[in-house]
């Protein structure tokens, strides 16, 4: 074989070989780094003194651990209902062959845009009692208005909800309107003909068509909502209290501002432990259908 | 992995030293989170001062939650073998950095200078670890400070409170009236502020020293701590119901517009009142907070010096020297709204309510009730700091029962020891 | 042209422990016109794919012009493809596209040029050559993909179902220019179709295929008179081949159709290698049959006529014989009627018999 | 797209006056709740770029959605050239360009090796490759925080910390994971006849990838630099993390000039600052958000 045909041969790996390796050292290479960290009792830094699961027993008894799990739960789910609800109302509004539709999907896109800095400067300020949508409704006349979920320890977790789904719905209907854009108009028709009332034919046929957007959709959502750090960060910085500590906020104050790099270790494998195993059914899933050409 | 961590540092400064060894590399970068108003004029200072002196000032601001981002920046910047020249540090923070070894040493410029003599004990075995000095002392704060609107009290005929029952009283007066009593932002650092306040003031200096500084367990779980927490519960009543997340400066803001009649902060918050216009100790009143008069809780930035290469230690030394001058620590601190850390300058320049503290510091330092702050990183390591500020801040921000909070605390502090 | 002849040695290809090929074995001569028929999974265009070196195979060997190409690229090979889909170059005017291999073996431009245009010209798109594909109708893509094999001037070509995404009319205009094409350069050509008709109207050879095993390789007239097999007799020709079951009886002289009291004399070619009492199919070809005139010399049958479908040239009439159903193909004008019965002769001569159990040709 | 279609099929049926009602109450109906959710969805935007043009007087008594009763762009103008970050007072502008000198590498960088990634997973079958791309894909998901001290720890040893290279390099890294994702689900969907035909003609890897492949891939091309230049640009953990001093990005300098205000908030000068930061990105989606969501339908996300 000649030179040239030989590298022919081999371009593809050449050409992976880079991204590969930084991928495995820098994704997989750190998070056992993490993993491997967990099992020790560092502190500051790193320090492998091994102390086998006694860290993951810190973990689950720390309280702001247990609050932090169950604000996952309720931002979690109120997230991906409302943005998946939300976002495929609006697409499904958009696909109406309106006018202006660039405008519209600008408009609906544009939270995506915004760095999380940015975000927690607007909401903190729309949702602040004494300065927000409260000061304004009392300003227009509404004094009985109140509005204080912000400062309200039990319900600041829906705050970040609303911000949370205020930034991604744009995400998520622009998935929906790619998959409604890509349904078969032959099907619509036949239903149409068939005399199939509209709201019958987006149940029944649109919105099970939509299923691969779903799932992505879920997929996209659901490691957002695990990975939602910046948000808490910028709205409430975990406050009032504890009351919207997330995993990844708590992990991140383990890990950098109280010196506990193992627990916080700890708890990252446990997201990460989370996290795969939602993902990788739906990598299997996706991979599984692929034509072998 | 201790000791690669020195490598690195070492490694790094070495081969700066290699690359840098002809010329010596007259700069100095410091990573700070002094970037609210006065802090940042008084970082100004020590720029300027440098400056004369030949050193150019890269400057490393991080703001944000006390200085927790800034702890992030500084790790990730040591564990990269690319620490900067000096970091703000708050004490036990100070030993936290020395225990891994991961500090510099100034002894021979401190021992040339003399600054044994002059640094308070208390404050000294901070900075010095093992007989090397590691850190430069910047300022005392003092977190115990309860500033009042002199307006307010005087159009409603109040007298500053001098104990936790006459502050309640003083502060259910105006809460009567209609005005906020306390102006206070929720963040567990500012909690904590207010929990130090009341522990030493219900308590006594021995009570915190042996609860706070000790953790002693009797003490956490005795009755006073659960007066402590009462006394909590109603300071949670006197605050305004928009206080959750607010920076303190902004706390401050409401004492000078009146909007709110006083705020349990340190005296850092002088530098707002100056920068509005105002005078300390006449159109805001600065006493010590109830029940804390004749000990004195303090809080000190310190410059912590990383090992940097040959090239550079003639600009680090030549910072640390210049933090360390008598005319640094006046200049400085006049701006900050803390007292200097060198117990040799004179207090002519000051303010009535920096020379008080100064009076105060000298006093407390013979009476042994100089003691460090809890909530300002001079009593625990972070992760028992921080497990008690988790209480302290779930206790104020929900109908949790002193009982159960003190039983929170004790379990809390042992979950993170 | 320089054409070339083609060898097919023994290939066989595996997945594991799927077979996808087994031990095909073809040659071909210079300026052959192959067809690869079978129904769809039959691995012909795998076998295409091996001969263009897409695709590997697990042992055998492919010769062209008697050396082998063994772990020679397609480029290699000196062959071209023309692919179903025309996997035309997006991006490209139809002048890249047909360029562009001229350009990857860094032909000069004047020259590559000059080649494409008479390529061009010889399809008539010289007009075309600026556009891209996503301007042309399928038929001007189809040209389109043609030419970009033609301008290789290769040894071989490869047509991978050329013509199955055109509508029907053009397809068999497309039929006609390949296979004039064919005559006017003398290629060698493999084609591949899963269309009996396409199979039937331009091959010189054809070889069916089913299951990765070669059916029956032979000339058009070889396959559609003599079919080797039940699956060869009923795949090519429409409609089918008839195929009835029956017993040989009378000592080898007669055949008993099952199912229908019907009696016809066992076929001179097979009278030897039928023994009595054998079980046997009778294929008949629809055009086999025709309506019996008074003086006949050959058997018939008396069939009921239950459907009659004039096509034009022909007529197509569904016939019944007992319980078996028999499509007989008649010239336009013959006098049938729906409903009745009527006798027809069986043109014998040509009829094929197989062995009811392993359905090969006797 | 299906009330084009009733059009058609009403017609079909019987276009009865009902039908035509309710076809009319029913684009009321779209249009009334497009209208207002794009208010809801615009209101913080709105309000950020009225606040910033107004005076804290205004602010203080005003209305946060109404618009500024004496336009002015003080704020503006002060947080861009004059606000004092740290002890240096010369506001975003410096910290603008080092945001676009981190962002322009790492998204030509990362967009560049994900369309060879991609084409490579789409169109070489080896044994484990769809583990490996499977291993690539779950990059994405990694929450960044962990990576923050080995992270720090590897751009040392490469010497790039504190250094924009380094940023470069770690924004690469975890934006590999994305556009290899989204070249990959675009590329398998080109017919793989294309291909074939492409190495009958010769073509090799390069000539494929160069001469075929990249002219049909604008629409995933630029969903990629979207994705990438956004996710940068709004980058503020490593930002914070592995930049030095002088080299800090916008978000960086906002999070700091945010953090940054004296007694009384200056909101005129937050909003100011944060819609000088967020105006690039701002800009790209709204300039490029049609190709955003061609691409999407494109295969970007499998559906």
């Amino acid at each position: 074989m000649s030179l040239s045909k030989r590298l022919g041969k081999i371009m593809p790996a050449i050409v992976l070989s880079p991204s590969l390796a930084v991928v495995t050292l820098c994704v997989y290479g750190f998070m056992a780094y993490t993993a491997l960290l967990s099992f020790t009792d560092s502190k500051m830094f790193a320090r492998f003194d091994f102390v086998g699961w006694r860290q993951y027993g810190r973990l689950f008894e720390s309280p702001r651990w247990i609050i932090a799990i169950e604000n996952m739960a309720i931002f979690g789910t109120l997230y991906i209902v409302c943005a998946t609800c939300l976002g495929l109302f609006i697409a499904i509004l958009i696909d109406q062959r309106i006018r202006f539709e660039g405008v519209f999907r600008a408009v609906f896109l544009y939270p995506m845009a915004l760095s999380f800095v940015v975000t927690g400067v607007i909401w903190q300020w729309l949702l602040n009692p004494g300065l927000g949508l409260e000061h304004m409704m009392r300003e227009l006349g509404w004094t009985s208005f109140t509005f204080q979920w912000l400062i309200e320890p039990n319900r600041a977790i829906y705050t970040i909800v609303i911000a949370g789904v205020w930034q991604v719905t744009g995400f998520v209907m622009a998935l929906f309107l790619a998959g409604l854009r890509g349904v078969d108009t032959e099907i619509l028709r036949a239903a149409r003909i068939d005399g199939a009332p509209i709201h019958k034919v987006y149940t029944r046929i649109i919105i099970p068509a939509l299923r691969p957007a779903f799932l992505t959709v879920f997929v996209i959502e659901a490691h957002l909502a695990i990975k939602s750090y910046d948000l808490v960060v910028a709205l409430t910085k975990g406050g009032p209290g504890v009351s919207t500590e997330l995993p990844s906020t708590f992990m991140y104050s383990m890990t950098f501002t109280r010196n506990e790099l193992a627990v916080g270790a700890a708890s990252a494998t446990v997201m990460l432990v989370t996290l795969a195993s939602i993902i990788i059914p739906y990598l299997y899933s996706e991979l599984r259908h692929e034509p072998t050409t | 992995m201790r000791l690669s961590f020195k490598m690195m540092a070492f490694t790094a400064a070495l081969s700066a030293s290699v690359s840098g060894h002809a010329l010596a590399d007259e700069s100095v970068e410091v990573l700070h989170w002094w970037t609210s108003g006065g802090e940042a004029a008084a970082v100004g200072v020590l720029k300027d001062d440098l400056q004369k002196k030949g050193v150019t000032w890269q400057d490393m601001p991080v703001a944000g939650g006390g200085g927790e981002a800034a702890m992030t920046t500084l790790k990730a910047r040591v564990a990269a073998g690319n620490p900067p020249t000096a970091a703000q540090l708050l004490g036990m923070a100070v030993n936290e950095w020395s225990e891994q070894g991961l500090l510099g040493d100034l002894t021979e410029v401190a021992q040339a200078e003399g600054w044994d003599k002059v640094i308070p004990d208390q404050i000294k075995q901070f900075a010095v670890h093992d007989g090397k000095w590691q850190a430069v002392p910047v300022n005392i704060h003092r977190p115990n400070w309860l500033w009042i609107n002199a307006k307010i009290f005087k159009d409603n005929g109040l007298e500053p409170p001098k104990t936790w029952d006459e502050f309640n009283a003083v502060a259910d007066k105006l809460k009567a009236k209609g005005i906020t009593p306390l102006a206070h932002g929720g963040q567990p650092w500012q909690d904590d502020t207010i929990f130090d306040d009341v522990v030493l003031g219900l308590g006594g200096p021995e009570f915190y020293k042996k609860a706070i500084i000790e953790l002693d367990e009797t003490a956490l779980g005795s009755d006073t701590m659960i007066k402590v927490f009462d006394q909590m519960r109603k300071i949670r009543g006197y605050v305004d119901p928009n206080f959750s997340g607010r920076d303190w400066n902004l706390a401050t803001g409401m004492v000078l517009k009146g909007d709110a009649a006083m705020q349990l902060m340190g005296d850092w918050a002088k530098g707002e009142i100056v920068k509005a216009g105002l005078k300390p100790g006449v159109d805001i009143l600065c006493v010590t907070a109830p029940g804390t008069e004749g000990s004195f809780l303090f809080n000190t930035d310190f410059l912590a010096m990383f090992p940097v290469g040959a090239d550079k230690l003639d600009a680090q030394t030549k910072l640390a020297s210049s933090v360390m001058s008598p005319a640094f620590q006046e200049a400085f601190n006049l701006v900050k709204g803390s007292i200097p850390a060198r117990s040799d300058v004179s207090g002519d320049k000051f303010d009535a309510c920096a020379q008080k503290s100064m009076a105060d510091l000298k006093a407390a330092e013979k009476a042994g009730t100089l003691m460090g702050s809890l909530a300002h990183g001079h009593a625990e390591p972070a992760s028992i700091q921080r497990a008690i500020f988790d209480v302290v801040t779930q206790h104020f921000n929900s109908d949790m029962s002193s009982k159960d909070a003190v039983t929170a605390l004790i379990s809390s502090i042992n979950a993170a020891k | 042209m320089k054409m070339a002849n083609l060898a097919i040695n023994h290939i066989n290809k595996s997945f594991g422990n799927l077979t996808v090929l087994k031990d095909i074995d073809i040659a071909i001569e210079d300026g052959e016109f192959l067809v690869l028929v079978g129904p769809s999974g039959c691995g012909k265009s795998t076998l295409l794919s091996i001969i263009a070196g897409l695709d590997d195979h697990t042992s055998g060997s492919i010769t062209i012009d008697g050396k082998s190409v063994q772990g020679l690229e397609p480029k290699e090979r000196d062959i071209a493809m023309v692919f179903q889909s025309y996997a035309l170059y997006p991006a490209m005017t139809v002048e890249q596209n047909i360029g562009f291999s001229l350009e990857m073996s860094k032909m000069p431009k004047p020259e590559r040029l000059e080649r494409v245009g008479k390529v061009a010209d010889l399809l008539q798109i010289r007009h075309l050559l600026k556009r891209r594909p996503g301007q042309l109708s399928g038929g001007q893509r189809q040209r389109v993909a043609m030419g970009r094999a033609l301008v290789r001037e290769p040894k071989i070509f490869l047509f991978d179902e050329p013509l199955s995404n055109l509508d029907a009319k053009l397809r068999v205009e497309m039929r006609t220019e390949i296979k004039k094409l064919h005559q006017r350069l003398g290629a060698t050509i493999v084609y591949v179709t899963h269309d009996q008709i396409e199979a039937m109207t331009m091959a010189t050879r054809i070889a069916v295929m089913k299951d990765g095993i070669l059916q029956q390789f032979g000339t058009p007239e070889d396959i559609y008179d003599r079919p080797a097999n039940v699956f060869v007799a009923t795949f090519m020709g429409s409609p089918p081949m008839n195929l009835l079951p029956a017993v040989i009886v009378d000592g080898s002289q007669g055949l008993s159709i099952q199912g229908a009291d019907a009696m016809l004399p066992v076929p001179f070619s097979a009278v030897t290698r039928a023994p009595q009492g054998k079980k046997v199919l009778l294929g008949i070809r629809p055009e086999w049959l025709s309506l019996a005139s008074t003086s006949t010399y050959q058997p018939t049958l008396d069939l009921y006529v239950e459907v009659v479908e004039p096509t034009g040239p022909d007529i197509f009439v569904a016939l019944r014989l007992g319980e078996r159903e028999i499509m007989g193909r008649l010239p336009t004008g013959s006098r049938t009627r729906v409903g009745e019965k009527a006798r027809f002769a069986v043109d014998l001569s040509k009829a094929v018999l197989f062995d009811a159990e392993t359905g090969i040709a006797i | 797209m299906s009330l084009q279609l009733d059009a058609e099929s009403a017609a079909i049926l019987s276009p009865g006056i009902d039908l035509r009602i309710s076809r009319i109450l029913g684009r009321y109906f779209v249009y009334g709740c497009l209208v207002v959710l794009a208010a809801i969805f615009l209101a913080p935007l709105i309000s950020m770029l009225f606040t910033s043009l107004k005076s804290m007087d205004e602010i203080r008594s005003g209305n946060i959605l109404s618009f500024p009763k004496a336009l002015t762009f003080e704020a503006w103008q002060h947080v861009w050239g004059s606000a004092c970050i740290g002890v240096t007072c010369g506001g975003l502008k410096g910290y603008f360009g080092n945001s676009f000198l981190i962002v322009v590498p790492a998204t030509l960088i990362s967009v560049g090796f994900g369309a060879l990634n991609g084409f490579v997973f789409a169109n070489w079958r080896f044994r484990g490759d769809h583990i490996l791309f499977g291993l690539i894909l779950f990059g994405c998901f990694i929450p960044l925080q962990i990576v923050l001290i080995p992270m720090a720890g590897l751009l040392g040893v490469l010497h790039l910390a504190g250094t924009i290279p380094g940023l470069v390099l770690v924004h690469v890294v975890y934006g590999i994971c994305f556009t290899t994702m989204f070249f990959r689900n675009y590329f398998v969907t080109i017919p793989a006849e294309i291909f074939k035909a492409a190495r009958i003609d010769g073509a090799g890897f390069w000539a494929v990838f160069v001469r075929i492949l990249l002219p049909i891939s604008w629409p995933i091309v630029m969903v990629s630099i979207i994705w990438q230049f956004t996710g940068v640009w709004n980058d503020f953990l490593f930002g914070v993390s592995f930049a030095a001093g002088s080299s800090q990005p916008v978000t960086v300098a906002l999070n700091n000039l945010v953090n940054t205000s004296t007694g009384t908030k200056a909101y005129n000068e937050d909003m100011a600052a944060a819609m000088i930061a967020a105006l690039p990105t701002i800009i790209i989606y709204v300039a490029a958000g049609r190709y955003f969501l061609r691409g999407l339908m494109a295969g970007a996300v499998k559906g």
